[in-house]
């Protein structure tokens, strides 16, 4: 290990060489196995986001929203929670659904139109996708609020962007989780963008500083570098978990593909500047680590390699042969008690339906 | 049978729901040691704690979301909107989450979470607490929306909110906390859903609900003297609307007026016209007529007792409808 | 004359008023370099600079309000939420502030503001990107409420809303943003708040505004082939109404279909219809019908389809309406 | 002038013995004549807001706000504006109401309920009350945004209490006005509680430390300061003013009243809390300053209680006059331009009213 060459400010553990750094603050020991893992969830998630992108582009999915280049603060993160904290994701946190358990089947039902979200929230203890911009920083709160109530030992992570920080459900949350002492880590994935907007639109300093003025430790992980976002986040929440509070952490990251598949990146940013940050590529340097440490060989690489294709081939199997949902499913579930406009609702559309039947 | 004030009678029903559940806990500014601007909470935090009785920041939409989350994790949340004009900053938790939760999750999550706001004029109160903003609610799929009209209704209806899995939105008639009447403890109400016919009548029938109820009771036998069969109907469920009660009554009937004090245009006066228009189009003798709100933000409260139905205007609809 | 699309004919409207007025902004998210998610405000940035054209911070709610705040510095900002869905977090700017505060101040300051919805569904989006929330602002005294339907009517509708001293509240059918028609630059349209009638008819009258148009002339072209002529009136201001318009139609045809994507439940058609109902009521042979969007949050995409109305659903009406 | 006795946080020019304290950052110099007209705004604020909540008690107001302990606070900065700033109150700044020259009979006004707010925001640089808790920051901001645009030497400034910064809105506007650098103070009247919320329900830091996270500076000063909250104040809006944006002032205060004339504070508050605050009240210290300074003399103390006493005698006459709006008004200004379903009502209501004419 040799000393960081990054700024201060930054945790690092893991360099874009793949070189290991020591932090006064943060450490982590990992197995070899455990390296391994990390790595492999890192090509599998990247695979099934591939795999996604391609499904949109051949109309089989309505929209996709890529987690490229953000594997590593979602791999690290989402592995860092114990199987009782409670993960609250945005709609980009498919390598967190990963870590969880969730079959990324049930993410692309959603954005092919199946359903708005079609995995147990409790099964995996992973919420579901929230799509209005900071909304889910509050029910993460109000979810840790329960927990204290509880007395148990667990703790809230809720994800959001850097776009996000500028909502006011965001900075109420902080104000809850502050004032409750609320065991809830707040994740931001800084990944530079909220679509065609860059960071100086929704602040002038960094974000993790934003803690500071409402109370609670702010923090900013390099998001690129699975192991120091496993270590800190690992950290919040135990420190959540204990009785201490809230922390911010800002994964400094990039968001190398576009925002959605619907948007178009070159109309407003430059092309140097993902090629800077594919430099700093979050599986890459774990390779390169796991290559210079001789902690994995060419076999092992091959392996994860053929294993991320079975996953993509299967994954589109799967997609394709999703069912649409039966008509009157969207009646279903709008309530859990019997509600006297929706069956007849129901009984209307119904009656309507089968006065198609047999005709044509 | 005890006499209690209708803010008391809810009081008294919370405190029956925290009784009989421990999930259930109430939240919002100012509910704690004060009990409520309206004393709704009084003495709740003292008996049950600091940890069921949640004075909170000052932030609707932080109340709601957290509401939310807590219900997440299987609590019952009961928040309090601390008056009707300050329910806008929650509306995004509550139209974008709270509604449509449970549909997005097929039905693995619910949310029995209770929204309470106290609504209506009458009171001479400055801006923004004295609406009626139920509409907003009603035509957010996913909401229950029940509005109480007196002392018992309030003590049962609330329990049946905190009892139901479905997120309601619950409608206090502020202007009545201070009415009174005879309340039996641990006696059931009505099913939630359900309108209750407040009086029978033969010629027409008025259709209320909240603080216009005892306006229209009170309308109903001025009109008797002129020898008018008039007929009251207290919805107390906005949404769902139990239409049958209000079928029937029509169709004896002929002729309806339904009056509420928030806005008539796109009001729920529109939605219940069009419905009875549509289901009692034969027996109409008239069209349905509303009496309701001005198309103005509420007026300062030197000005509110001309806009808000009364006596008055509603007798006048009765001579109206009579006219067709 | 010059084909355009609707999206583009909202562009050179906005240019058209940018370049009458320097006090005319446009602010939301992404309308500088992206020029929109669905390029409205493509080359404005470029064009009037980022003082004119103003990517803002990502909450709703500070467009909204800081956009009341340059209107009392005398601008005239043109805020984009940037889908429908979107909108709640500004709700409580809205509602209680940009709605009331020229009667709050007795007329002493006005608030210029146009806020652009892009709105509706059909386009196979994710949850929030297909919605109608258009009753909660036409029960909001003090907004004015209009919808565009075609690329004419979009390029004027969009400088008369920016010269208009009123707030205006603005909903583009966006599936119907790359429809094309001939527009003449200049032309004057109808007054903002005046409805058109697409289509004249005799036997019933069907009532639409934004994306429905469309489907309801459609309907109205597969009825005639039936022998039905069936007249479409487009509303363009739903509030306020153009009611001399629409009770001219109806009292000729005796028969009236409200067709909206939004639930119907408490939606614009209930008062639609009960208004109709009360002006024409000798004249209906039948009830006021409504074809909306079902009393459930929007559905997935792939059911879409069913959820919101179609030929088929208006012609049943059609059929319906001819049944009384 | 001695050494400061507060702690350095705590901007203080004046402590409640009346004695001048120097601060190494904020200073001011005062004329006799300008103290004087301090100590007069002081007390005829305080006049006015007893003449108030004396009317609200014989039923003439239906509520009222007062600003009772929060004079300093309100006087130092409502002076500390030019006449090209703005100012954006809540409902309780009539204190910087009558700095800015509005007739106080116009705040009776709205809380008689004959109007909303019956004055021209434009002719005093004071704009309308606003009750929604934390609305007006961002109309605050916005405004700052156009003078930006205008390029003009103004600033805003926007009051909020303690309370108000819990709401989304609120940190909305700390954001915009940081990011767009904006010529705006925002001006926290701490004044302990929000209504029966002492301050550790809002936070858990002092206040002022929010701006930090957001990244422009905050600071505290002794809001029963008259002086110090002039200076700093003062100070704030030059540097927005020069194109250095936005800085929060919390002013350390305390409302010795209850929230309002409906509110019973000794349901949540005990009487010692009041007593303390009492020992510092902000007009008793200008006076004793006065005094120890040899600035004025009995005389000028008499006649200003005696123009006080004026003052509130010709307020509760003009009350009582006011005349009730005519029934018609309500439909007046809800639109600027004409409007066919207002024009409808008005219409239906006139005919309506006309009915009742000659009955009775
Ligand atoms: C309340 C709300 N406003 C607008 C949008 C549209 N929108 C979707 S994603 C996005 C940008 C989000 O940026 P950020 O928070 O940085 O997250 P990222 O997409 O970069 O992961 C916007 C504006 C939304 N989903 N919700
Ligand atoms: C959005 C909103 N929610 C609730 C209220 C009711 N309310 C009026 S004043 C107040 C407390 C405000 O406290 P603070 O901001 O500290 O100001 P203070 O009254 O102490 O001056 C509350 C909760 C309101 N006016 N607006
Ligand atoms: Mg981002
Ligand atoms: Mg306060």
């Amino acid at each position: 290990m040799t000393a960081p060459t990054t700024p201060p400010e930054l945790v690092q553990l893991l360099t874009p060489e793949g070189e290991r750094v020591e932090h006064p603050d943060y450490d982590i020991d990992l197995t070899a196995e455990e390296v391994r893992a990390l790595y492999r969830d890192l090509v599998l998630v990247r695979r099934v986001d591939l795999e996604a992108v391609a499904l949109q582009r051949q109309g089989e999915l309505g929209l996709w929203a890529s987690l490229l280049g953000q594997e590593a603060a979602q791999v690290g993160s989402g592995r860092a929670m114990t199987d009782a904290d409670m993960a609250f994701p945005t709609y980009r946190e498919h390598g967190v659904a990963w870590c969880r358990g969730v079959d990324p089947l049930h993410l692309l039902g959603l954005f092919r139109g199946v359903n708005h979200g079609g995995w147990d929230p409790y099964e995996h203890n992973f919420h579901l996708y929230t799509i209005v911009i900071g909304s889910q920083t509050l029910h993460a709160v109000g979810y840790a609020m329960g927990i204290q109530r509880d007395g148990a030992e667990a703790a809230s992570l809720v994800y959001f962007g850097d776009g996000a920080t500028s909502q006011g459900d965001v900075n109420e949350a902080f104000i809850w989780a502050s004032v409750f002492n609320a065991p809830v880590v707040f994740f931001c994935q800084n990944n530079q963008w909220a679509i065609s907007e860059p960071l100086e639109k929704q602040t002038k300093i960094p974000l993790y500083k934003r803690a500071s003025g409402f109370g609670f430790p702010g923090i900013r992980v390099d998001g690129n570098d699975v192991f120091a976002c496993l270590a800190v986040t690992r950290a919040a929440l135990r420190n959540a978990r204990e009785g201490n509070g809230p922390t911010l952490v800002e994964a400094f990251t990039y968001r190398m593909g576009a925002h959605t598949t619907s948007d178009d990146p070159t109309r407003y940013r430059v092309a140097d500047e993902l090629e800077a940050w594919k430099l700093k590529d979050p599986i890459e340097r774990v390779k390169a680590y796991l290559f210079r440490s001789q902690l994995a060989d060419q076999e092992f690489f091959d392996k994860i390699e053929a294993e991320a294709e079975q996953l993509g081939k299967d994954l589109r199997a799967r997609c394709l042969a999703l069912p649409d949902p039966q008509p009157t499913a969207m009646f279903d579930h709008v309530y859990v008690e019997p509600h006297a406009l929706i069956d007849e609702e129901r009984e209307q559309f119904t009656t309507y339906l089968s006065g198609f039947e047999g005709a044509q | 049978m005890t006499t209690l004030t209708l803010a008391k009678a809810l009081n008294e029903g919370l405190r029956a729901a925290m009784d009989a559940d421990s999930k259930v806990l109430v939240m919002g500014e100012d509910v704690g040691k004060l009990g409520g601007v309206f004393r709704v909470t009084d003495g709740l935090q003292k008996d049950f704690g600091e940890d069921r009785v949640i004075d909170t920041p000052l932030a609707e939409s932080g109340i709601i979301g957290t509401a939310i989350g807590l219900a997440l994790r299987g609590y019952r949340p009961v928040c309090e909107i601390q008056f009707d004009g300050f329910v806008f900053p929650a509306a995004d938790q509550i139209i974008t989450q709270l509604a449509k939760m449970p549909l997005r999750s097929l039905g693995k999550l619910k949310l029995p979470v209770v929204v309470r706001i106290p609504c209506g004029g009458g009171i001479g109160a400055v801006e923004h607490h004295s609406e009626s903003p139920e509409s907003y609610f009603t035509h957010t799929a996913g909401l229950r929306v029940v509005a109480c009209s007196n002392p018992v209704d309030a003590y049962t209806m609330i329990q049946d909110a905190v009892r139901c899995d479905d997120p309601v939105v619950f409608f206090e008639p502020k202007r009545r906390y201070w009415d009174k009447a005879d309340v039996e403890f641990g006696a059931p109400g009505l099913p939630l859903d359900q309108a209750r016919v407040a009086r029978p009548g033969d010629d027409v029938t008025l259709i209320a609900y909240g603080p216009m109820v005892k306006t229209c009771l009170e309308a109903a036998a001025a009109a008797e003297e002129d020898g008018r069969s008039v007929g009251v109907i207290d919805l107390r469920s906005l949404n769902p609307l139990d239409m049958p009660v209000v079928r029937d009554a029509v169709n004896r009937t002929g002729r309806c007026i339904v009056v509420h004090e928030a806005p008539v245009f796109n009001g729920l006066g529109g939605e219940i016209a069009a419905r009875v228009t549509e289901q009692c189009f034969y027996r109409l003798e008239a069209p349905v007529l509303r009496v309701g709100g001005y198309s103005t933000p509420y007026p300062p409260s030197r000005l509110e007792d001309h806009y808000l139905p009364d006596l008055d205007r509603i007798l006048e609809a009765v001579d109206r409808v009579f006219g067709y």
